[in-house]
């Protein structure tokens, strides 16, 4: 942990603006599996970074660091930090509660998961958690989430309905406003488009653009073509490495790897 | 492909399709001798005990006269015992599923844990009855009480009610709570509005199951030596005077249908082999309506939920 | 309000049919429960002063009446009819006519286990076929007094005989088999006359006597009678509504008996029962021992010297 | 950030929340070991009554005394007769009910419409539902006529017809049981057997029923354990004739109808005799743990791991 | 079934080489469901055909018609007609019984679904389901049909350990084996990689590659570069239809039909 430090220095002090979380020498183990090796990487503050690699290689485990998904299994263990700013807590130590991590930290899956409630439910869901119990309060913020997921006019005569009954891409859409109404200082994707069609696709990578403004994204992707529009920032990994960090604009340029430049390309065409 | 080789490979079908068709017929032939045992059993019962079978016999007592004897305070006994035995192992049998599977470390007690549930689904039932004589009617003093008959009918009942509440967990996709946990859901938040709820419909087909099969156990009440002649019913729960709510049933005598109609079976007079029939009847409707029920609510559980 | 009796399963039949009339006669004022855990299972609860009132096929032992004296628990002793042990064959069986209490102990005593199997082992006028025996549970007042009565001690039994705890089975079993031969209570008999022929007991005057009301009244049908009896916790008997039932028991005893197939005793022996309880005669006069071939009138004399 | 204010309250709600999810986690876990303490104290009260039987009786005799007459004078405790009947019974149980059952089960699972799986399934399962006393007269009543008119030597009661009346009584558990485990198999494994031009049959027999063995495993042990403790049926049907014998066409006492009888009977508490039951019990425990440890050690070996 | 014929009749006398099998005017309802609509394609023989569509197009459906998988479940009913060369047999007839098609046609599936017995009683499995009981002949298709799916080096030393404690990747190569060990006319691959890892996609795709001498092979993929790489004819099949068939250089580099460009340049970048 001592040797992950001035890396994170680094990556604060970094010209591109200002840090939103920073991984440190991060490593992960699944039982005797390691799955993560030494990973140093900053996260853009309302910049969308994309986790890029092969499959196998890592992209969800180090996404599921973030929000301390690991801990609800048995056998998993961290090593090194990953720090949120500006408040400077290391997420991974031990005594940090991984609940108040995930009441920070926003997550949306590969498969659109609503819960088996209602539309309004699922949204009002984060906030009840929470404790939240006036009426008004949770019906404004749950409209509010809504419209930021671009599905209030789609459902707005029907959130009594179960979410079951939407569309695989409102079902999406649904998912990140329950994340949306709780105002997340951090957003993770892994993969959310890989289950919906083209058009789907579409307007959840419109959406991921408008979000930029509100919210810090990390995505991870199979697409290339994805990455390339998407976002800001991308990492490469291989193999639980770290290969390559950058600008997503410099990656898909002129890579200074030879795995990555292999990977890409291979993926291109 | 050459013609040998067709008309081969044809005959190595037929051979494997008259198999097939062999299989079928025993299958059915086993099928049937099964449900015609049931069909048998029923139609047998039915026909000696339906001529008994009028509103008096639910509403009058046991008596000594075969044509006057009813069933009400077995029935009424019966229904108690399984509102006592529904309502401690439904919680019970709920949260120990629900510890196991959500809760529950990989550790040695959790394997003593799980051995030992599945050894109780196979202690016999009139061990049940010795447990219960031993600890509810003497250790506890509760007597040939509802109370005492219920608890031990809850005990046998635990382990379906667990093994149910498990697979009915088991079936809820991890999806649905990593979806609860990443948005900073506790664990028991997670339980309360995710797991419980979508679990629910299995957990009551258990319960039923479990249920249709205590509400038929004589050897484990036998035992608790609730033989009994009861001409009353126990006060009832609601009182219409404060504190309207009584709970001196539960300490109450009682007597249910099977130990009704087991007494009425060892009596001489050949008349109340109806009326013993007619019990029998009703004892297997009271089954059938309740594996109804959990089948129906098996069905709403597929339709409603579809992962 | 409520009387709690527990006890024999052959007095079951009376009690019950007392405490239906009983509580139909005090318009539900009265609760009466009767359970069955037989005679030894309702003096153990008796004792422990769990029960008013202890449903017994025998009279108290002495181990049970020092259980009682230990609780402080005192009673009353009231015989309430009479029962006939009645041995069953098939109707088919013509070769027996009757049997004397010396051939009943060649079948049933224990060192015929597995060696008395056939009829002629016993009488060599009877036909050379295997022998199939049924009897009540070790465990029952009937069977305890069957071999007290035939071996001479109570429980010395062979053990290689078909036993139910369900007369109904035994009925069955000697029903269906040519070459059985079984016991039970009267009533059972009774009840099913046409597919059983009840076999005439040679009495200590060397008179074959079949099983039947006017035999045992008449104290002829012996040793195979046995008297019943109820007994009453004292201290209960403050309480009104054992009172009560106790006094009408003995009112409607004889008729209610007599309705359930067993033999009631004479009236005289009700009302002796009433005076012992007004006149507070506590207490057993047997002794704390089992005895076979008690008759009514030695019984009521018995019953009159408390 | 530096607001302790709001950092200090944060960390107080979470202490709360703490340890409420502290608390609640004890009690569900006080739940769940529930079935431990059930065990524990079904074995505390089998042991200490059974302790002081085997004060009496040396474990020796009790394992091979070949006579079980606990109740008589001169009394035997051999628990292998009743040991002998249970297993016969089950025996006979068993080899009706796990053909049948699992022939049942491939045919529902892999033979029929869902139609006649959804309508067949729940009826069986009925015959689980049906209480015990009714198998045990028809057992008597129905089966042993009929089997005695095949085989005219069988006595009226024995361990064949309760046998195979209590193998129909458990065949809807073993066949409900297996047939989830089978249709719990991925249709892709059916789908690859299928593809490969297998008939239903060979794809049931070669490829279901080996990825679906510890079900089915399970089920077969679930079954034995109902037989080794079914009751009433023997009871009623067997004969309750404590006979030491592996032959089901010979009357016989099993430990389960032993230990109902007594229950049923008239034999005071603390008696000898009255302890035999918990030792009979204990011997009964533990030949069911047996059975379900070697069906625990069955599915750790063949965990469907498909 | 009338008007189909001529479809047939034009593959059959394609200039590309011989035609192993022809669908015509082939629709397919899951009860009311019309999954497949009037579809029309040639499969070349000793030539692989991908099938590529979005989601739920329609292309398990398609290629399960092939081996009648469909017959398993009821309500599920064909119309139009499959063609299988030489012998001119329409596979779907009502009097052509399944198994017998199956035997000729072999399916390897998205999961790998070994049987849970040995790897030896795997791949003997079709040899048995035809009766073959010569302990000799067995054992020699065998290693033959493991040699052939390159899965005889890795394990030759525990033809008797099971199956399932093989890798993802061998367990495909197993049930590849499997169908081989059979020698069947036609192969039907229902996106065999995507459950596994780019190295074990890596080698079955070498694998299709060197099968395509001895057996014809129809591939369903949703990973156009493994459609590029792999196959020589490919079929887009878009809601249902068959939108567009033809060489796969011609459909990658010029597709005629606008929806299939979308789909490739939307997925390809
Ligand atoms: N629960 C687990 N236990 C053990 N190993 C695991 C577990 N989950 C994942 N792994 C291993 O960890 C490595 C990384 O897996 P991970 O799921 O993070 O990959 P990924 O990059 O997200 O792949 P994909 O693109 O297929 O989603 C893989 O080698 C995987 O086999
Ligand atoms: N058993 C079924 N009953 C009813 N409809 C079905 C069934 N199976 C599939 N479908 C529907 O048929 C259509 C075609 O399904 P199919 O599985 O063939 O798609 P696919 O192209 O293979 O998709 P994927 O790429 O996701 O595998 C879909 O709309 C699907 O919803
Ligand atoms: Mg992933
Ligand atoms: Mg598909």
């Amino acid at each position: 942990m001592e040797i992950a430090r001035p890396e994170v220095q680094r990556f604060t002090g970094s010209a591109d603006g200002a840090i939103k979380a920073a991984a440190g020498g991060l490593s992960f183990y699944y039982g005797a599996v390691n799955a993560l090796r030494n990973i140093n990487v900053p996260i853009h503050e309302k910049r969308v970074t994309a986790l890029i690699g092969p499959s196998g290689c890592g992209k969800s485990t180090f996404l599921r660091c973030f929000n301390r998904m690991h801990d609800l299994y048995p056998g998993n263990r961290y090593e090194g930090e990953i720090r949120l700013f500006p408040d400077n807590t290391n997420l991974l130590a031990p005594e940090v509660d991984p609940i108040e991590v995930r009441m920070r930290i926003g997550m949306v899956f590969q498969k659109p998961n609503p819960f088996p409630k209602t539309i309004y439910e699922n949204v009002a869901y984060g906030l009840r958690v929470r404790g939240e119990r006036a009426r008004r309060v949770i019906d404004d913020k749950v409209e509010q989430a809504l419209k930021s997921a671009a599905l209030w006019d789609e459902v707005k005569d029907r959130l009594q309905s179960l979410a079951f009954n939407l569309s695989g891409g409102q079902q999406q859409r649904l998912c990140i406003a329950r994340c949306l109404a709780t105002d997340p200082e951090l957003l993770l994707f892994d993969e959310p488009t890989s289950a919906l069609d083209p058009i789907a696709t579409g307007s959840i990578e419109e959406l991921i653009h408008k979000l930029k403004d509100r919210v810090t994204i990390l995505i991870v992707t199979h697409n290339m073509q994805q990455a390339a529009r998407v976002s800001d920032y991308t990492a490469y990994m291989y193999l639980g490495e770290l290969v390559e960090f950058g600008r997503t604009d410099d990656i898909f340029v002129k890579p200074r790897d030879r795995r990555t430049e292999d990977y890409i390309t291979g993926r291109m065409g | 492909m050459d013609a040998p080789r067709v008309r081969e490979i044809r005959s190595v079908i037929a051979r494997g399709k008259r198999w097939d068709v062999v299989f079928a017929i025993v299958g059915i032939v086993c099928l049937m001798i099964g449900l015609l045992t049931v069909a048998a059993l029923f139609v047998d019962m039915a026909v000696k005990g339906l001529p008994r079978i009028s509103l008096e016999f639910f509403t009058n007592f046991p008596s000594r006269r075969a044509e006057s004897a009813g069933i009400l305070s077995a029935w009424v006994g019966s229904t108690l015992v399984m509102v006592v035995t529904a309502v401690t192992a439904v919680p019970i049998g709920a949260a120990a599923g629900v510890y196991l599977e959500e809760y529950a470390p990989r550790n040695w007690m959790t394997d003593v844990i799980e051995i030992n549930i599945t050894n109780l689904a196979g202690v016999p039932s009139i061990v049940y009855g010795l447990l219960a004589l031993g600890l509810f009617v003497y250790q506890f003093g509760l007597g040939q009480s509802v109370l005492a008959a219920g608890l031990t009918l809850a005990l046998l009942i635990l382990p379906v009610v667990i093994v149910a509440t498990r697979e009915a967990i088991r079936a809820i996709p991890a999806a649905m709570r990593e979806g609860s946990y990443a948005l900073g859901a506790t664990q028991w938040q997670t339980v309360r509005y995710h797991i419980l709820p979508y679990s629910m419909p299995g957990i009551l087909t258990g319960v039923i199951i479990g249920l249709a099969r205590a509400i038929g156990e004589t050897a484990p009440i036998i035992t608790i030596g609730a033989l009994t002649f009861i001409a009353f019913l126990p006060s009832p729960p609601f009182q219409p005077e404060p504190p309207f709510l009584s709970f001196e049933w539960l300490f109450a005598p009682f007597t249910v249908m099977p130990i009704q109609m087991f007494n009425w079976t060892s009596r001489p007079e050949a008349a109340f082999q109806v009326n013993a029939a007619a019990a029998g009847f009703i004892l297997v409707l009271m089954t059938l309506a309740m594996n109804g029920l959990a089948i129906w609510l098996r069905y709403r559980l597929r339709r409603n939920i579809n992962w | 309000q409520l009387v709690k009796v527990d006890g024999s399963s052959t007095v079951f039949p009376v009690t019950e049919a007392v405490a239906e009339d009983f509580q139909k006669a005090t318009k539900g004022k009265y609760k009466v429960t009767v359970g069955i855990s037989g005679t030894g299972g309702g003096f153990k609860k008796f004792c422990r002063g769990e029960t008013d009132i202890s449903d017994a096929s025998r009279p108290i032992l002495k181990s049970e009446m020092e259980a009682c004296r230990k609780a402080g628990i005192e009673y009353y002793e009231l015989p309430v009819a009479f029962d006939a042990l009645t041995v069953v064959i098939h109707p088919k069986n013509t070769f027996i006519k009757q049997l004397t209490v010396a051939e009943m102990k060649k079948m049933w005593e224990p060192a015929a286990q597995g060696k008395v199997t056939h009829w002629n082992q016993v009488n060599p006028q009877w036909p050379n076929q295997p022998m199939k025996l049924f009897g009540p549970g070790a465990d029952s007042g009937t069977f305890d007094y069957f071999t007290e009565a035939i071996v001479g001690k109570s429980k010395s039994s062979r053990g290689d005989f078909t036993a139910s705890e369900d007369d109904n089975v035994l009925v069955q079993g000697v029903s269906r088999d040519a070459n059985a031969l079984g016991f039970f209570g009267f009533a059972y008999y009774v009840e099913n006359k046409a597919k059983l022929k009840a076999v005439p007991i040679v009495n200590d005057k060397g008179k074959p006597v079949a099983p039947s009301m006017d035999a045992v009244l008449a104290g002829t049908y012996q040793p195979l009678a046995r008297p019943i009896f109820i007994y009453v916790n004292a201290k209960s008997l403050a309480k009104p509504e054992v009172r009560e039932f106790t006094e009408y028991y003995m009112k409607h005893g004889a008729k209610l008996a007599k309705e359930v197939k067993y033999v009631p005793l004479p009236e005289k022996a009700y009302t002796a029962n009433l005076e012992h309880l007004a006149k507070r005669k506590l207490g057993t006069v047997f002794g704390g021992v089992a005895e076979v071939g008690v008759t009514i009138e030695e019984l009521i004399r018995r019953e009159g010297k408390l | 950030m530096t607001l302790p204010a709001a950092i200090s309250k944060r960390l107080a709600t979470r202490r709360g929340r703490v340890l409420r999810e502290c608390a609640i986690e004890f009690m569900l876990f006080l739940a769940a070991s529930l079935s431990v303490f059930t065990t524990l104290a079904i074995v505390y009260i089998l042991v200490s009554e059974s302790v002081a039987f085997f004060r009496h009786v040396p474990v020796i005799d009790f394992l091979t005394d070949t006579q079980w007459t606990p109740l008589f004078d001169d009394a035997h405790f051999g628990i292998m007769v009743l040991v002998s009947g249970t297993l016969v019974s089950s025996i006979v149980a068993l080899a009706l009910a796990v053909p049948m059952g699992t022939i049942i089960a491939i045919y529902l699972s892999e033979f029929s419409t869902p139609g006649i799986r959804e309508f067949a399934k729940p009826l069986l399962e009925l015959l689980a539902g049906i209480p015990t006393i009714v198998y045990g007269y028809f057992a008597l009543l129905f089966v042993t006529p009929i089997l005695q008119w095949l085989i005219p030597s069988l006595p009226g009661f024995n361990l064949l017809s309760a046998g195979l009346v209590m193998g129909i009584m458990i065949v809807p558990t073993v066949a409900s049981l297996s047939e989830d485990a089978m249709r719990a198999v991925p249709a892709a494994l059916r789908e690859g057997s299928y593809a490969m031009g297998a008939t239903r049959l060979q794809t049931a027999l070669k490829v279901v029923t080996p990825a679906a063995f510890s079900g089915i495993a399970a089920a077969y042990i679930l079954g034995i354990s109902r037989a080794v403790g079914e009751t009433m049926i023997l009871a009623v049907a067997a004969g309750m004739q404590p006979n030491l014998t592996w032959n089901p066409m010979e009357p016989a006492a099993t430990i389960t109808s032993y230990i109902v009888q007594v229950a049923l009977g008239d034999l005071p508490h603390g008696s000898i005799g009255y302890q035999t039951i918990f030792a009979a019990g204990l011997t009964l425990m533990l030949i069911t743990l047996m059975f379900n440890i070697l069906g625990h050690m069955l599915r750790r070996r063949y965990r469907e791991s498909y």
